[in-house]
């Protein structure tokens, strides 16, 4: 018997993790997301990643996919199974199998033997056996894919059913494409049942119950139908990665969510702008004018709206900013994942300024604030910018059905006619930038507003409070303060923190977005190892107060983010320096997501540390 | 002036109800003529000040808009960045007409993305550059629009061929493109009615003198050239539509052309030296080379396409104003997202 | 006797403030300059700030002149004397007067008797006097101007050789024009000490040796000719108020100190763009290309830089932005003074950025700072922003003469074809991104050079150590790292802090910029309150240990600046968050500059409440 | 191709010396044929690579300058804003030439800014576009050059038309402009010859299809439509200087027309169908307004002002490279610091 070949009860259920190292342009993500799919119709927890390159065909490209009986959806930083289809890789691939690990391959590719030869390693003939299919030409590459979706199938023993039911859902409609893709992936299997030692993979699947009712979907698609629930109604944008398909999948559901009821034609608009100055310009036009309005684009895209966000902030006109970033300073790594921008977000453009900031953690929650961050933006008349990223906008996430918004449309302050009418007979006038309510937030009315009493000019100069335009210096400051004074009203219409509480902990962890998932996965781990710590992920800014005495009751916490100069971190010292003695920062900042085993590394080593 | 006062037009509304606050530009600045035929027109057309929304950069220019119609919505935005702003705003209701206006600066330099695009998209609205061929605001820098060769003490000597901004727009197919000069009230004054009922964006390139910086009797953009070299293509005369036989593009009846607009109204062109017909968009082209050539400030109406598609003819979208649309049109039913959910499991 | 009459021994002298009220466009700074620059050469210390609209004529607009035996150059919140020409503001304007002021005034405006009758006031027929002097009707108003020149200069004892000497200086080389107003300023002189009582006025001049040597300038002209002397081969710029005379002054002195001395062809190129995206955009393709290059602008046009300036960052191009700011958010005030840029600056663009950032504090340091900017940015390789602000920017100041550059030209690390050469012989090779003196600084070089073995191709996107495109994450992050520490270094090249100590104080006053004129005659009136203070005055970004120092070394300190959010202690508490807690944010931001007045009362008003 | 290893051309380098890294682009993009055609014609004019500075911004097609040229130097700038970065840098050296290499979308939906005033200003540099009118690297949206009437799934249909690449440089004064297409090598080379010796900015729209998101049939973007339809105004050849007599535009010698450029190198064109001027501007306008209006691809050099004032001309600058002047020749004598101190006395 082989040192590596393990007892079949001793084969890790459940828990590990599958890369495809494919080139490309391929058509690959059918058949690794129908593994994956297929995985998690067997109730299996799982999380597929593409880290790809920033070119459209020919390099090399990674698709991991964590199967997790814990429904941990973090990263893992060894790959258990390969599935090696690109020679150019294989090598460099090969280092980063973990020790128990496989390597199914194309039989095309010279495997180094000599230096891996003691691997657990299966050879597919993928061409041959898609010779043996009579494959139309056309389909070659899609189909020798699935050779290799059967092959994982019978090696892991994935339900045959599961990837029917995925292929199916994959092809929708198309049934025809549907069977022959499966036909192709039973050939396989077969081939590989007769030809391959199945007990020499340390790996399987069993069925489980811990994905019925969930739903998969990638974050940007959640935010497009977030938005289309908040009745978004208008949406102007510039393509960048990784924030095109968000309006993208806005372009593909408009038809079927938003087709007026009554009339059939569409409730909302998507133009296509020549550039980001100009989509952040119409949206503004049009949150000024009374619709709701969004963009979503990256680093690059926010630089370029800094001029027209400060209008926004100060004209005070509502607009949602979807910014779904990547790693940068300047184009960077454009398809890799980061939370970079935070800084330049919260005081984007010259001048005093502070933006409201939603940061979403999940794909449930790329939904709320697609509806929310409307509410939010028209109740306090200001830009809101909610910070997702590539990885969390970009990858497959298994996660709970979206709940239908819970409240109606928040629209503000918003006053029509009558309103106005009311006003004036009453005596009074309509004063588009005075605080009536104590509030600091003013009212407002929109052109297309036919009562000649509700007219007014707005502009990015300084102004009265009936938005005449005024140099007076007193004017110029009490309305800027005004301004300051609203902003921390939002710190009661923002999401609060989330939290997950360790045993009497008193380490914290501290984190927002997407990297909840490996912190959470940390977390755990952590505690086995001895390490009992806090979790709160940060949803928002301006923080609220839950935020600080989290801190304060912590003897330390660890800011954990994707970004080098530990922003998050820096935000949280501004608000409350008393405190930032206890924060320390983890920055993890090399584009790829983070996992659970950093964190654990970078705590451990610290903690340790003090405790000699 | 003051019998006006007591006047009003066919909605009830005296001249007076479509000033603005009072103009703080230069005593004789080009753009106060502007705004004045800008006033007469509206009020002559009938129109409601509530009908229209007005939009501009940042420039002496663009500061016209607080100096009329009062009781108009408007936005003064950034430097360059008017049309974007318009755009999104006139989405909002369709029912409203644009107003835009900028300068030479605001839309031939910093500005020449956004109004090249915007041309492109046909939304409602004219769009007005008063051109001084300089940047009053900043006190006088060349703008793109200024000829080489002059001199300036702290600039130098401008460099470049000046941008023909009614060039740029036909190239960029706008609908509607004119040109004229604020020492001719008649002839803008025609051309604005015109363009108030032009489906779809009408570019008026205004040679307007900016007397503080650069009203030099050899410039091209001082009066003094205007009144001695400005040749009309024709006499200009807009006819509204109730008194007007519907005849299409009705060309060369003796001396006058008539093209009628979308809504029947017609542009009554009396022809002068030569005939010129602004339905055709290559003789447009010629023409603009010619002029260029010969530095002549030729105006009137240079081209116009008298029925194209309008942006929001391209979105198929409802018909009534979006910004009225209540919750129950705009947040998709529940039963569909639950839908949508199991089409993602 | 009335009350207000002074005895002339009770005069106040050279220690008043003398405003100006005109309409702007009407060619009155030539006047108000010219009664400034009087006194300047009668050796007393003036101060002069124009406060004038968004517009080009016909607005209010005032010129104060402070004339201060002590050398106070802050502004006044009272006026002695108002030079009353503009009858829209007079009544505004008598609210302003000191207790014991005087109203001089054109007799063409109907002086409020009723309210203000007690109050000394002459009306002097202005219109009469330019008829009597048979002045050219183009003139009118000029002549017009000169009329108040003289009798100010009788009622105030001003040298009429020093009138004359102004006017001179004025208009340069045309005397013509200098004795028609030469003349027009005597005829007034004359019928004032006819027709008007002199003892009535409480102020007046008497001769000083205080400014012997000094120049009189603004802070852009000196931005212009230290940006000369620096050797500025390359500037780019788009107009913007209050940063287009930086160049423009930039224009009209190039054929003078910048035609070569072997051709005299120019050696120094400055290009108007057509937007700020552009301006940016040529001076990074020229600071890349191995010229010194730079930009001027402010607020908008910064924002609008935000892309391209983390580019810079990231690709390591040298290049210098002066931002000469002015009131934000958006376009605010642009005629107004503020110091609200800091923040945005510090991290511009998206990703983690951090640049370098020079603050000046008066004109000689513009004019320094314009020179040193090139040695650090090329020393570097990295943007250097220079904050500086409306009222140092367009102000008239007396300074010290402009020191000649005390150190020779620092291009930084750049490789010619001989350096190339030597370095493939010694087997080596270029690496444009390589840390090889262990300073994170690499080496470069710039097109032209002809060695190929020196060429390189730059990037916004990931690059290992020569250039060439990676999206290897160690790459990316080893790179980033670099950047990081290479900022570190920037600490010890960049201009510390200037400190003036008081009497073992336990309170620090730390300001940036032109505030410090305010912030340091407060000092000396905080002293006489019996408030002793130390002054900082923090000169550059990153912040060197001084700084630090300053804050640990007080019991607390006011942070005083010209920003709502105190952008600088937002800054300082980032750096040293354990010493937050003595900071005090005391933000002025009505627009106009600061006075000592304003911040005595703030100061003593808090520390008085501490007291109870 | 073997045998090329070993031939050089009159400077002694090898075609292998004009390669850069190994294209990343798809096969079949015809980004790709152009690279090729610019090796080619750099070899065979004999440029130093040293002598060419490549720009671009971001793209497929901005990518392109990193696979020829391994020893030029090159900057990859940001999307649309290529020909600031471009002009900056090439201020450094008078003796450099600018390669600038654009897409439809860097240049006409983002750039057009960018794209039309460095069209006035006239720097030493050959600006191609490489336009598939749609976003390549973003993966398939449309571009400012896409066509009406096109529809694609996760963009619905394209609303507008499309920007005319070559129009617009011709509107802005741009002293070279033409177009080509990527199926078209041997046309291609003689127009980036051309270009290269050209004083000034030469702008060379070239159709250069996505074969990942665009090359339909049906597209005018295509590989097939291109070949169907591309009509050539004339058969292009170089002629390099030294062969050449000095015949300044000599117009009608029977079928061949001679265009001189500034270095008495020369285009001869060959004329086809009809015969067409490329120094008449006007000309040019009425030809890219029937071609648009016929849906024709006419390929060729449409305009050429031979010898415009270049862009440093204007500066008055010394001769040398600006970025070798040592310090003494950049900072002014201590004296004249002393006399200005004292004239601010
Ligand atoms: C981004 C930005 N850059 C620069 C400015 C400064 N600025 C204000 S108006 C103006 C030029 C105005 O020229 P033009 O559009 O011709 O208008 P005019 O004043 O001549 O009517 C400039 C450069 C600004 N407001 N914003
Ligand atoms: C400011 C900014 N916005 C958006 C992007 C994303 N982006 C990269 S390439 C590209 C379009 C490229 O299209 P084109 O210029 O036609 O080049 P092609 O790929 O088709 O050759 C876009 C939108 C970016 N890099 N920067
Ligand atoms: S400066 Fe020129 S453009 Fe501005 S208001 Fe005066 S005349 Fe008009
Ligand atoms: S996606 Fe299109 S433009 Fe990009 S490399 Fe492929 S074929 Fe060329
Ligand atoms: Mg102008
Ligand atoms: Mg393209």
């Amino acid at each position: 018997m082989q040192p590596h070949q393990p007892q079949e009860d001793q084969k890790k259920i459940n828990d590990f993790c599958i890369t495809f190292c494919n080139e490309n342009g391929t058509g690959s993500s059918t058949a690794n997301t129908c593994v994956m799919r297929a995985i998690f119709k067997m109730g299996i927890p799982v999380a597929g990643r593409n880290i790809f390159p920033s070119n459209i065909k020919g390099l090399p490209t990674w698709f991991t996919v964590r199967v997790s009986k814990d429904g941990y959806l973090g990263r893992l930083e060894k790959d258990d199974i390969i599935v090696a289809v690109n020679p150019e890789t294989l090598r460099k691939d090969l280092d980063f199998l973990s020790n128990n690990g496989i390597v199914v391959y194309d039989a095309d590719i010279a495997y180094p033997e000599e230096s891996h030869g003691h691997i657990p390693h299966f050879a597919v003939p993928i061409r041959r056996l898609v010779t043996e299919l009579n494959t139309d030409k056309k389909l070659i590459n899609y189909i020798g894919n699935m050779i290799y979706v059967g092959v994982l199938a019978y090696l892991l023993e994935i339900d045959m059913r599961a990837v029917e039911e995925a292929l199916v859902f994959h092809f929708k409609g198309k049934t025809d494409a549907a069977r022959l893709n499966y036909n192709a992936v039973v050939y396989a299997a077969e081939w590989a049942a007769a030809n391959l030692d199945r007990s020499r993979v340390p790996f399987a699947v069993r069925p489980m119950d811990k994905t019925r009712g969930c739903i998969m979907t990638d974050g940007n698609h959640a935010a497009a139908l977030g938005t289309l629930y908040g009745g978004c109604q208008f949406s102007a944008w510039y393509p960048i990665t990784p924030a095109s398909s968000v309006i993208e999948d806005m372009n593909e559901v408009l038809p079927q969510l938003r087709s007026d009821p009554l009339t059939g034609k569409m409730t909302c608009a998507v133009v296509q702008a020549e550039d980001e100055l100009s989509a952040v310009g119409m949206i503004i036009g049009a949150g000024w004018a009374g619709l709701r309005a969004m963009t979503a684009t990256s680093g690059p895209g926010l630089s370029l709206m800094a001029e027209y966000l400060g209008l926004a902030y100060y004209a005070e006109v509502p607009v949602v900013i979807w910014d779904v970033q990547r790693v940068g300073p300047s184009t960077g790594l454009p398809t890799r994942t980061a939370q970079c921008d935070l800084l330049f977000a919260a005081n984007i453009s010259h001048g005093d300024t502070q933006q409201v900031i939603l940061i979403p953690g999940s794909v449930n929650e790329c939904f709320d604030f697609g509806w929310q961050a409307f509410d939010i933006a028209e109740r306090l008349q200001t830009p809101v910018l909610v910070l997702s990223d590539l990885d969390l906008g970009m990858n497959l996430w298994m996660a709970e059905p979206f709940q239908y918004p819970e409240s109606p449309m928040d629209r503000g302050k918003v006053l029509w006619e009558e309103e106005i009418t009311r006003l004036v007979q009453e005596g009074r006038q309509f004063s588009r930038y005075k605080d009536v309510d104590g509030d600091d937030i003013p009212y407002r009315t929109v052109p297309g507003n036919r009562n000649p009493a509700g007219v007014y000019f707005a502009r990015g100069t300084g102004h009265d409070e009936n938005a005449r335009y005024s140099e007076d210096p007193d004017t110029w400051e009490s309305n800027l303060q005004r301004l300051r004074r609203k902003y921390r009203h939002a710190r009661k219409l923002v999401p609060g923190p989330v939290f997950r509480r360790g045993n009497h902990a008193r380490i914290g962890l501290i984190t927002s977005g997407s990297t909840q998932m490996p912190v959470l996965e940390a977390q755990d781990v952590l505690a086995q190892k001895g390490i009992d710590t806090d979790f709160m992920r940060i949803r928002a800014l301006p923080f609220n107060a839950d935020v600080i005495e989290f801190i304060n009751e912590h003897d330390h916490c660890y800011v954990i983010e994707l970004n080098r100069d530990g922003q998050l971190k820096e935000m949280l010292t501004l608000e409350a320096p008393h405190l930032a003695y206890k924060l320390r920062q983890l920055s993890h900042i090399d584009g790829m997501s983070l996992t659970a085993d950093w964190i654990t590394r970078r705590i451990r080593e610290q903690e340790n540390a003090c405790n000699d | 002036m003051t019998d006006e006062k007591k006047t009003t037009n066919a909605i009830g509304l005296t001249r007076q109800e479509y000033q603005g606050s009072p103009s703080t530009l230069c005593k004789g600045c080009g753009h106060n003529a502007i705004v004045n035929q800008l006033i007469q027109a509206c009020y002559e057309l009938d129109l409601r000040p509530e009908d229209i929304v007005k939009f501009s950069g940042i420039g002496c220019s663009s500061k016209a808009p607080t100096y009329l119609l009062r009781n108009s919505f408007g936005f003064n935005g950034l430097h360059g960045r008017m049309p974007s702003l318009a755009l999104g705003a006139l989405f909002a209701d369709r029912t409203l007409l644009g107003l835009g206006m900028s300068g030479d600066g605001d839309t031939a330099s910093i500005g020449m993305s956004q109004f090249k695009h915007i041309c492109r998209r046909n939304p409602p609205m004219l769009y007005i550059v008063a051109n001084n061929g300089v940047y009053g605001l900043t006190k006088g820098q060349f703008s793109a629009t200024t000829e080489p060769g002059v001199r300036f003490k702290r600039q130098g000597t401008s460099r470049y061929q000046p941008v023909d901004i009614c060039l740029e727009a036909l190239a960029s197919n706008a609908s509607f493109v004119a040109r004229s000069f604020a020492g001719d009230p008649k002839q803008m004054r025609s051309l604005f009615k015109a363009a108030f009922r032009h489906k779809g964006i009408a570019v008026i390139d205004i040679i307007s003198p900016c007397v503080s910086f650069f009203n030099f009797a050899q410039s091209l953009h001082s009066y003094e050239y205007g009144m001695q070299h400005e040749i009309p293509l024709h006499e200009l005369e807009f006819v509204p539509n109730e008194n007007t036989p519907l005849v299409l593009k009705d060309f060369e009846k003796g001396t006058v052309r008539e093209v009628q607009l979308h809504d029947k109204s017609s542009i009554r062109l009396k022809k002068l030296d030569k005939d010129y017909d602004p339905t055709n968009r290559w003789e447009a082209f010629k023409m603009l080379q010619e002029a260029e050539e010969k530095r002549l400030m030729v105006t009137g109406l240079i081209y116009l396409d008298p029925d194209p598609p309008l942006i929001f003819d391209r979105y198929n979208l409802v018909e009534e104003p979006l910004n009225r649309l209540p919750e129950e049109r705009l947040r998709p039913s529940r039963e569909s997202l639950e839908a949508l959910n199991r089409s993602m499991m």
